[in-house]
């Protein structure tokens, strides 16, 4: 359970994925580094596998929608030993397409569902793609950029008034 | 405090609190630990309960208890600050500009009047932002709990009732020992207001 | 002139059937005790409000309140089977008081073989439950009503053998003779029961009639956190309130009262100085303690499992309780008893 | 068939298998929740069930979605503040640190001693609410109606010294980015330090009353059985983690506020079953109870909250930010383009992530012991919904 530094950690970590990794460096005692789409699932293995790494902890999956620049995931892993963490980003483009990591973390599997759900993003090879939270019959994709909360269309902002149009607040 | 604290302290005490490991406490032999929980059944049926029997016996509420927000009309100037800062959406507020002349003959300075200042207690969280937002104090949180409404319509109170709501507003509160408010250094100049999307 | 008006046919068959009639609001009493002990055991008042001081009519509310609710047949139940429930539960539990011994003659019959009636009588309950879970026609009280039948032939088994090793101590079946067995040894001007020579019999007396009553830690059949109570799932109003809480409270009292004679000597007074006060009082008193017993472990302990429950009953009380007839036995050749 | 009487078991799986055997049996579906006394709150768990050993289970989620992290797009961080506590109800403060941690990390504010020790004292006390509720429903679940009494009684001193500071019982509002939103009351010192007190001296009956007790014994040992392996690699955390011997703590594992300073440990089970997962919480509220009297103590003068602009524009970036929940690791990954609102906040939350292993737990378990297993899961399903 000895805490090792991040920066020897992230040393360790792009030893050991240098190649297939870039821009591997520690930003608030956490381990960033970019991975394309098609070397995800080797790079997570390799990071979980590998003994002086052990990031045998998923601890999240998440969707970003960049909406021109296309969609973002970031898997973090986090190594119980070690005691580090490693965020991975992984930038999609507009096809939002991503080999599924069921087969590194079965865990994975509740994660992926919920950014296809929220987000579109597909995860091809994932056991069963069904909607997570939200009820079967929703169309759309929630946390994308362009749906809007129906709620807050219909309603007008009640501090829309003048006087003069003060900044900050809640709007759209 | 409350009634049910003064009660408390007859609780029987323990000196040196016994930490059993997991594997410890699996061991015990078998029928003392059903006996010792009876005895502490027995224990507390002989000590006087410490509930209270709310309807007529009521605890009194501490000073910063967010029963209503209370407005005092006086001092509202219609600037739509808390309104804008609601994260519910569910303040109402109208107004118009009114021209008075403060000093008889100096050029007619113009007042904002309130017409409707409304708040939906349907939509409202209690988080406070409004009252902690409002520069001119015109909000506080009044002490009033039981404004219940048979219709959801009548969840929405307008200008007077909120004001009839200032009647139990406690005086704001002494603060605990060493607190030194808010720290005042010069302030960064904050970033130009960026117009939302 | 007192003696005439008491060996009168009608006078008898008038008291017999008194005692029957205590019995209801015998229940209501029992009910607001339980509440009361129970709620100061977790430090609160419980109920105050129903009836003025200290709530004294919560469950003479509570039975109103059932009777006003709505007597609700599921469509598909077995209608008659589903309304004979509360008649048989009740029926089952109220048998158990003919042979209690209040005193010398005060019994309503002094049958030969008491004991064995009072075992037989007790049994009848497992019926009720088996027509409830099978008339309700729901899959869940069929469950419930499965394991209820499963527990309370596994309880009933202890039972017998701690009746019978008193039985064997006690030379005769009939409840009479087994007070009076009580009254023989006088140490010290003090009456010795059975209890000190029958204490492995009285303890598994107690954990058979608590599981034959299924009240925690045995209430396995009504247990609410998975099958909503059990049985009984489908039934509302009086019928519920009958065949649930009543048959439950009746039987509570019987057995307790059924125990206390066995073990504590009924009306047999504590001491030889104390012959002035009735037997009556005495049978009251004992009973009252076994109950308040009863109503202290409710408190206090969780539920077991269904299997370690049927695991305890065949693997740990039928084993022990045959080798406390055993040990009765070797007792009864000793000079003393 | 052969000669001999096949045993049960056999006879079985026989009839199961060639479907034409005399005792034709076939699996019950059944459906515990959304509605039901042992799901705390709208859970749904799909069960395919062998007569009473439990074949197959299946958590269905989402009943309670309220779609926080869009909602959290729309508001600045004061707002969010509020939001966050919704989430694990039961410890409000828990939910909301993280989020200014993350806010002030980005922004480089420096928060003052004053404000960090109040936090802790905070968190810690609402730890020790979310562990009372948990100690007493479980006994509740197992059929012991007194625990969840006794527990109240200790949460009410505690939940009324937080009632007094930040003016709310179960949604505070209170964290925001650069401290605190005011500064505690006069008493409030006295106040907690007294919860603790009662507290301290509560705990033992917990222990006498369920742990000692054979019966709570028989329902728990065994039952439940967390591999320490499966948990790590479903990022299971929390009390649950280190009941199943995985010493992993986020505030000894990466200290934030200021735990470092004060000495504390961290109970580990040793088998991870039902019963490890109450002693695990158990022992931690007395290790929660050591950390609040010692911030309480040492609560040193100053300001309540650190120079933070008017209005809070977080610079362009991301981050992520976490902190030990009573439930295990609460955690947020902002990305932030500049402006007072993130452009996405990602919310990781204990309770997703402990539930999502329940169907191996529950493979081959009893219908009754699914209680004992799903009440020793302390989850909260605002914490698995978001």
């Amino acid at each position: 359970m000895e805490r090792v530094e991040p920066e020897e950690f992230s040393r360790r970590v792009s030893a050991k994925i240098g190649d297939l990794a870039t821009d591997v460096e520690v930003k608030y005692g956490h381990v960033w580094a970019k991975v394309d789409p098609a070397r995800i699932v080797d790079v997570v293995s390799a990071l979980k596998t590998a003994p002086d790494l052990a990031c045998g902890y998923l601890t999240f999956l998440a969707g970003v929608d960049w909406q021109e620049e296309g969609f973002e995931v970031v898997v973090t892993v986090y190594s119980v030993t070690n005691e580090n963490t490693v965020i991975l980003s992984v930038s999609l483009g507009a096809d939002a397409t991503m080999p599924t990591l069921t087969g590194v973390f079965r865990s994975a599997e509740w994660h992926e569902r919920e950014a296809h759900e929220m987000f579109g993003i597909n995860f091809d090879g994932h056991p069963n793609p069904e909607k997570l939270y939200l009820p079967e019959d929703f169309e759309g994709h929630p946390l994308r950029k362009d749906f809007r909360l129906a709620s807050r269309v219909f309603k007008p902002w009640p501090g829309a008034k003048d006087p003069s149009e003060a900044a900050g607040g809640g709007r759209a | 405090m409350s009634v049910a604290e003064n009660r408390v302290d007859e609780l029987v005490t323990r000196e040196e609190i016994k930490t059993l490991s997991p594997g410890e406490a699996k061991r015990t032999t078998y029928g003392i630990g059903l006996i010792k929980g009876l005895g502490i059944t027995l224990r507390h049926m002989l000590k006087p309960a410490i509930t209270i029997q709310y309807p007529d016996v009521v605890d009194e509420l501490p000073a910063r208890s967010r029963g209503v927000i209370a407005l005092k009309q006086e001092n509202c100037t219609v600037c739509m600050l808390c309104a804008r800062e609601c994260p519910d959406w569910c303040i109402y507020i109208e107004g118009h500009k009114e021209a008075r002349e403060s000093v008889a003959g100096k050029r007619a300075k113009k007042f904002n009047v309130l017409d409707r200042f409304a708040i939906d207690y349907a939509l409202c969280m209690y988080c406070g932002i409004c009252v902690e937002v409002c520069p001119y104090d015109a909000l506080f949180w009044g002490q009033e709990d039981n404004y219940s409404e048979h219709d959801v319509v009548g969840l929405t109170h307008e200008m007077d009732k909120l004001s009839q709501w200032m009647y139990n507003v406690p005086p704001p509160v002494e603060l605990e020992l060493g607190a030194m408010g808010p720290e005042v250094k010069p302030l960064p100049t904050a970033a130009p207001a960026k117009e939302g999307s | 002139m007192i003696a005439e008006i008491l060996g009168n046919g009608y006078v008898q068959l008038g008291m017999k059937l008194g005692v029957l009639m205590i019995l209801l609001p015998a229940t209501l009493a029992l009910g607001w005790v339980e509440l009361k002990i129970g709620a100061h055991m977790q430090a609160r008042m419980g109920p105050m409000y129903p009836g003025g001081f200290h709530g004294w009519a919560q469950t003479l509310a509570d039975g109103i309140k059932f009777v006003l609710k709505e007597n609700i047949i599921p469509k598909n139940a077995d209608k008659s089977v589903f309304s004979m429930v509360p008649y048989v539960t009740m029926l089952g539990a109220a048998l158990i008081y003919v042979v209690i011994p209040a005193g010398e003659n005060l019994v309503i019959e002094n049958l030969e073989v008491g004991v064995f009636y009072v075992l037989a009588a007790s049994s009848i309950g497992v019926i009720g439950v088996l027509m409830a879970g099978w008339a309700s026609a729901n899959k869940y009280s069929m469950m419930g009503a499965l394991r209820a039948a499963a527990q309370l032939i596994a309880y009933e088994l202890p039972l017998v053998l701690a009746a019978a090793a008193v039985a064997m101590m006690a030379g005769s079946l009939s409840l009479v003779d087994i007070v009076e067995g009580q009254k023989q040894i006088v140490l010290a001007g003090f009456y010795i029961p059975f209890l000190p020579f029958q204490i492995i019999g009285f303890v598994i007396f107690l954990i058979a009639a608590t599981a034959e009553m299924t009240r925690p830690p045995f209430d396995m059949p009504v247990a609410e956190a998975e099958l909503i109570t059990g049985a009984f799932t489908e039934y509302t109003g009086i019928r519920f309130a009958f065949s649930l809480f009543a048959a439950e409270y009746i039987t509570m009292i019987g057995l307790s009262a059924f125990g206390a004679t066995m073990f504590l000597g009924g009306y047999a007074p504590l001491h030889t100085a104390l012959e002035f006060i009735p037997g009556i009082v005495w049978l009251l008193a004992k009973t009252g303690t076994i109950l308040f017993l009863l109503i202290w472990i409710r408190w206090t302990f969780p539920r077991l499992r269904e299997d370690q429950l049927q695991k305890f009953a065949w693997k740990v009380l039928i084993p022990l309780s045959l080798v406390n007839i055993f040990i009765t036995g070797a007792l009864k050749l000793t000079p003393w008893i | 068939m052969s000669s001999l009487i096949p045993t049960t078991d056999r006879w079985l799986s026989e009839a199961r298998l060639s479907g034409d055997g005399t005792l034709r049996t076939e699996e019950m579906v059944l459906n515990i929740g959304p509605q039901h006394p042992a799901t705390h709150g709208v859970l749904r768990v799909v069960v395919t069930l062998d007569g009473e050993k439990i074949v197959e289970a299946k958590p269905v989620i989402g009943y309670m979605h309220r779609g926080h992290e869009k909602l959290f797009e729309q508001r600045d961080f004061r707002q969010i503040t509020n939001l966050c506590s919704r989430m694990d109800w039961l410890s409000g403060i828990n939910n909301e640190i993280p989020a200014s941690l993350a806010v002030e990390r980005l922004m480089e504010i420096e928060v003052p001693r004053r404000a960090t020790f109040l936090r802790v004292i905070m968190a810690e006390i609402n730890r020790i609410l979310n562990h009372l509720m948990f100690t007493g429903s479980f006994g509740l679940e197992l059929g012991a109606t007194t625990p969840v009494m006794y527990a109240f009684r200790e949460r009410e001193l505690l939940q009324s010294a937080m009632e007094m500071a930040t003016g709310g019982r179960l949604h505070f509002g209170f964290i925001r980015p650069g401290g605190l939103k005011e500064d505690v009351p006069r008493g409030f010192v006295d106040l907690a330090l007294r919860g603790i007190r009662q507290l301290q001296r509560a705990i033992p009956d917990y222990e006498d009353l369920l742990i000692g007790n054979e019966i709570f014994k028989a329902r728990t040992v065994g039952v439940g059985l967390l591999d320490p392996d499966l948990a790590v690699e479903y990022g299971v955390s929390g009390p649950i983690l280190r009941a199943s011997g995985v010493p992993y703590d986020v505030r000894k594992a990466e200290p934030y506020l200021n735990y470092n300073e004060f000495d504390f440990n961290i109970p580990v089970g040793l088998h991870g079953d039902s019963f490890d997962r109450y002693w695990v919480l158990i022992q931690e509220m007395k290790e929660s109870a050591k950390i609040v009297e010692q911030a309480l103590m040492g609560l040193p003068s100053g300001s309540h909250i650190g120079q933070v602009p008017k209005r809070l524009t977080v610079p362009k970036g991301a981050i992520w930010a976490k902190a030990e929940n009573p439930l295990g690791e609460l955690g947020y990954y902002i990305v932030s383009d500049g402006d007072s609102r993130p452009y996405r906040m990602k919310a990781r939350t204990p309770s997703f992530s402990n539930i999502s292993v329940v169907p191996h737990m529950l493979r081959g378990a009893y219908v009754p012991d699914m209680v004992a297993v799903l009440g020793s899961m302390f989850f909260v399903v605002g914490d698995i919904d978001r």
